[in-house]
């Protein structure tokens, strides 16, 4: 047992697939340069000492190595292809949601594409290109997983279940998740670091974790906002609200038995996202459960999300966009009038 | 055309596949025009000796990727041609289930995957094939078709430019056909020869006349050889003419007439026929032999994949995933 | 006034365009070779004998173009780019979502990009990568609108407001409804055509328009599946139900007053759509009628969808995976029971 | 360096321009280092001779685009300091009103394009403005300024084709520092010199010694002679080096000891002086006078820039379209 930020944790996920699997390797930029970063988030760090040969270093060129990955993968290997901000798989996108995505299908399930996409998410200080949680534009792409941890714990456990599946798995970590020290510490950072155990686990796909209990209102968000739904929870219970929190973990497939569960002990819901509101995360999940369970249903479900612009860069105006605490705690007592 | 070093099999061999093809892609293009067979459909007629003098050049575990136009390609590689006609008319029995069609016919079991019908779409996934192959020590190359057009998108810079850096062993395979679907590869690309783009990546490139299947031969097993040696990648450009529309139902109208003549005269397959039998290697009788068993194969075939079986509708949601969950 | 189909109405809308403002031009593929086809489905055929100069095919390189015409459109002029099938615009993801959306609001207000962008959408025959409705890609992206038109008069009212607004405008246009004579004929090609006003009439931006009146529920759908819903509510009349269908013509701005409308008399809404359900349009429809006027709704709205699957080819598989006319009768009839 | 053609009034206004943007950058990155700068930066120590030998070959109304590193082309171009100081500040006086932040950097009115954060992505752009100027006739001209690393992406080639084909009045500028991020150039590109890859499009490419501002503005200015001649693109390699770190708290432990002292010997500043001094152009009092002005100026700039408001939360709704529903 020890405890680690997401950032070791991904690093010792990844260290330890490659020294068990040899198919297994890295390629993205900067990823293994000495006197480099490991990527743009540490999270590679070293890894060239141990695995000289498995750690690729590319030009900038994303749509390019997503299909070398994408090749590679066909042929039997598992590569680990990683971009530095989610928002450059904007440049990769034919490669990723025609080939990687498609390529089983197309072959009547004769190929398999054993590929693991990593993109680092979040509204961070950066201005509107280097803010995007991608993960939205994914949601209605066919053929692929879609992870997002929220812990150290988990994103270990969904690293390993990625590199061993045989399908493609996206894997969507959160730029203030990493860790709050070091080269990691950013405003705003926030320890999501978990005490991890010696053996080895897996987080399974598409199974969700309810964070924290509660019988009067269903929460649902993923990496950071999560972590702020778990504080407005806490805020929420001072004042009497009792707030369940759940974590999806996987947004593709959704556990929606988790959800439901819930649901129907509290009949109230609401999702919290980091992106616009205009065709986000929440609208996919809020439109299931109202088909899915309205039955439970005291109330119609809601759906916080920043609003319909482009990220901008101020201080001010960012945070006015992100989902803040008492936006959470605001809006869960709106719900429940 | 080179001198007589190959064997009269090999030749043959060489001949019967580029009937193969030619024959399979008039056959298909009746069918289409009859309205029997569904989709839409990009043939490769007049092109038949870039496929097959490439093809001939690899080993049955070496992997090649294609276009929207790779009927010619895997047939040159060995998918069964049943398999690709069960597939054209969406059977279950075709070489993707019918989930296919024709721009994504394939086998990776005859090592070609599944074509890519997005312009230079496939340049990347050769280039990782092979660098698979580097990892693994295996001596294996890939190839990757492309048409003159796809040279123009980012992919190909990309993943040539990869190819290059880290010595893969892939051959980047230019079917310069003078056209990227109506417009002319001298409105979109300045310099005399596509090959010269080689020279950016430090590779070698090439320009052959792709209308010779002996010369792509060689050309081809020269930059396969150097690709095996681990000398990494080569751009070869394939001088050749597609002498059928563009896709189903093209008239072609913009390729002058006269271009189009002097393309007809010089198309592989009347050019092979004519050098075999004026080199008094063989006789028109053989090869009319060998052009009528390829018709009876595929009138057979033809037969077959309409008597073969349709998917059930609900097996459209199969072959999403490995796993389930 | 005249008979014109989508494709004539929406050359001569671009015709009359160019005439009028020495700004405009067109950019794509294959779109003015002589002897050629004006572009994948002839809309622009012939245009390049009256605009020789503003009439520019490109090398196959959409990422290039897009930005291309993006650069063009900040310096004053109004490019009209077109993709030949929209699954290309994974090819051009970065220029349209990083530049072409952003430009304006990143430069704080200064900058314009008056800039059309239009794209062939429909699952036909033609496979996984020539078949994605990729206006649903578009949903979650901030600074573009969105435009749908289902009928030859939309098509031309709509170019002409795209082309004439200061803003960036993707148009989605459906094979099938082009036309259904000539080069466009399809198998499954629709009759969308129009009589057109001689009249220079524009289509409002963000204004849906009611296609059939009825009052016991409300079909919203786009396109071809506008086409579908007139057909099974026509159906639907017969088995006594009264089916009222919106088009909401444009997803961005969606015209929710339109909607509230029809559900307060209806009280109950399905939406149909020709792409997988999972992060579809209708989630976001539906997620917002819910969130709006849950008071009017008898019963939980429905999403008539694709399966979540890749599109597949065969035509047995095609069929079941496009939402039929009979589907939405079924479910229309589900729903309100 | 060249001989004594040059005004010393122009040869001043280059020092300026190069000590104006040296200054900036050193106190912004202060600026950042004691917290009391938002977001991150990218900066261009060490690569000023490029941003102001490039635009000083310009006019007004031409344009330029830039990248992730924005800083020195928009104010070799003329963008207000105060307003980029403010905007870094994220202020409602900012360039971009607070909604760009470093990596967006620009002004139209100053013919600059607001930069592209996005590695390659400015390129097309460029690329576009000038195709406005052709079309509209205009003799104007665009600049595309790009890192080494970007003429890997796929909107490189997309663009400087188009261009090239075109014949537009454009200048891809590379600035190759030796590094992309962290990767060196030699990792990733095969050819000796960047310019190489001009010839693939059949227009010139150059390679200048990008720390000499006179060298660079010659050859940027027989480029742009060239470009409104309507002769078509140029790629112009400037070898340059970065004196700081990739991103804010980079130590850039990758480059090598030895090469980061030579790069702070051949850094342009130092070295332009020593031409200005040495050749008795003018006296080192001349420009320590210039040194200190612009400290002076900066600071002003600096105590303004905090002084400013804040933009408020709610006007992050605005400046999304130009037409209101
Ligand atoms: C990314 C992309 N853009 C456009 C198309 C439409 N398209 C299909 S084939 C083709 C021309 C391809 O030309 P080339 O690469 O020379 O191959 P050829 O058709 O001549 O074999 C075009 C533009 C496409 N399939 N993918
Ligand atoms: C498409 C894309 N990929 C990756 C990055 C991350 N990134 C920012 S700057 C940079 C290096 C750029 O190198 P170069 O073009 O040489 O410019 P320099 O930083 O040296 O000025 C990288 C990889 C990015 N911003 N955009
Ligand atoms: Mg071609
Ligand atoms: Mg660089």
């Amino acid at each position: 047992m020890k405890r680690l930020g997401i950032a070791e944790a991904l690093r010792e996920g990844i260290r330890q697939e490659m020294a068990r699997d040899e198919r297994v390797f890295c390629i993205g930029e900067d990823i293994a340069i000495p006197g480099g970063w490991g990527g743009a988030f540490t999270v590679t760090l070293g890894l060239e000492k141990d695995f000289p040969d498995r750690m690729l270093n590319t030009p900038i060129a994303e749509n390019g190595f997503m299909g070398i990955a994408c090749g590679a993968a066909m042929m039997g290997l598992r590569p680990i292809a990683d971009v530095q901000y989610s928002d450059f798989l904007f440049c990769a996108m034919d490669q990723v949601c025609n080939n990687v995505a498609k390529m089983r299908y197309m072959s009547g399930g004769k190929a398999k594409v054993p590929m693991v996409i990593r993109a680092p998410v979040g509204v961070t200080g950066r201005g509107s290109q280097h803010a995007q949680n991608m993960e939205t534009f994914f949601m209605p792409l066919q053929g692929v997983r879609i992870a997002c941890p929220a812990t150290a714990y988990d994103a270990l456990g969904i690293l390993r279940t990625a590199v061993r599946s045989d399908d493609p798995i996206m894997i969507f970590e959160h730029k203030l998740l990493y860790g709050s020290k070091g080269a990691r510490a950013e405003s705003g950072a926030f320890d999501a670091s978990s005490d991890i155990p010696d053996e080895d686990y897996t987080v399974p796909i598409g199974k969700a974790v309810v964070r924290k209990e509660g019988k009067d209102i269903t929460i649902i968000g993923t990496l950071l906002m999560m972590h702020r739904a778990l504080q407005a929870a806490e805020q929420l219970e001072k004042q009497g609200i009792s707030a369940e929190v759940i974590d999806p973990r996987w947004l593709v497939p959704f556990d929606l038995e988790t959800v439901r569960k819930s649901v129907r002990k509290t009949g109230a819901v609401m999702t919290v996202e980091e992106s616009a509101k205009q065709g986000g995360i929440g609208a996919e999940i809020v439109a299931t459960i109202v088909e899915e369970m309205s039955d439970d249903l005291k109330a119609p479900p809601i759906r916080l999300a920043a609003p319909n612009t482009v990220v901008p860069f101020a201080p001010p105006m960012e945070k006015f966009y992100i989902p803040q605490v008492e936006d959470i705690v605001d809006a869960a007592k709106k719900l429940l009038n | 055309m080179s001198d007589n070093k190959y064997s009269l099999e090999f030749l043959l061999e060489m001949y019967r596949k580029m009937v193969l093809i030619r024959q399979f892609e008039d056959r298909v293009k009746f069918l289409f025009l009859e309205g029997i067979m569904p989709g839409t459909i990009h043939q490769c007629q007049g092109q038949e000796a870039s496929a097959v003098g490439v093809c001939m050049a690899l080993n049955e575990d070496d992997v090649i990727t294609s276009t929207h136009r790779p009927h010619g390609h895997a047939i040159a590689k060995g998918v069964s041609i049943q398999s690709m006609m069960d597939e054209l008319f969406g059977k279950i029995t075709g070489c993707c289930k019918g989930k296919g069609g024709s721009m994504h016919i394939g086998d990776l079991d005859k090592g070609m995957i599944p074509a890519v019908a997005i312009v230079g779409g496939n340049i990347p996934l050769a280039t990782g094939a092979a660098l698979a192959f580097k990892m693994r020590k295996e001596k294996r190359v890939a190839v990757s078709f492309m048409g003159d057009g796809a040279t123009n998108e980012g992919a190909f810079h990309e993943a040539v430019n990869m190819g290059a850096i880290w010595n893969l062993p892939v051959l980047y395979v230019v079917e310069n056909n003078l056209y990227g679907a109506s417009t002319p590869v001298g409105m979109v690309v300045r310099t005399k020869n596509i090959s010269d783009r080689a020279a950016i990546y430090d590779i070698p490139g090439v320009t052959v006349d792709g209308n010779d299947p002996i010369a792509v031969y060689e050309a081809a097993q020269e930059a396969v050889a150097r690709a095996r040696r681990g000398e990494g990648p080569t751009l070869l450009e394939l001088m050749t003419y597609r002498i059928t529309g563009h896709s189903r139902r093209d008239p072609a109208l913009y390729q002058p007439k006269d271009e189009k003549q002097r393309a007809k005269e010089n198309e592989p397959i009347g050019r092979f026929r004519k050098y075999l039998v004026g080199n008094d290697l063989t006789s028109a009788d053989v090869l009319d032999k060998i052009d009528a068993e390829i018709e009876e194969e595929i009138e057979k075939v033809v037969v077959q994949a309409q008597k073969a079986a349709d998917p059930k509708p609900e097996d459209a949601l199969e072959d999403m995933f490995v796993e389930s969950i």
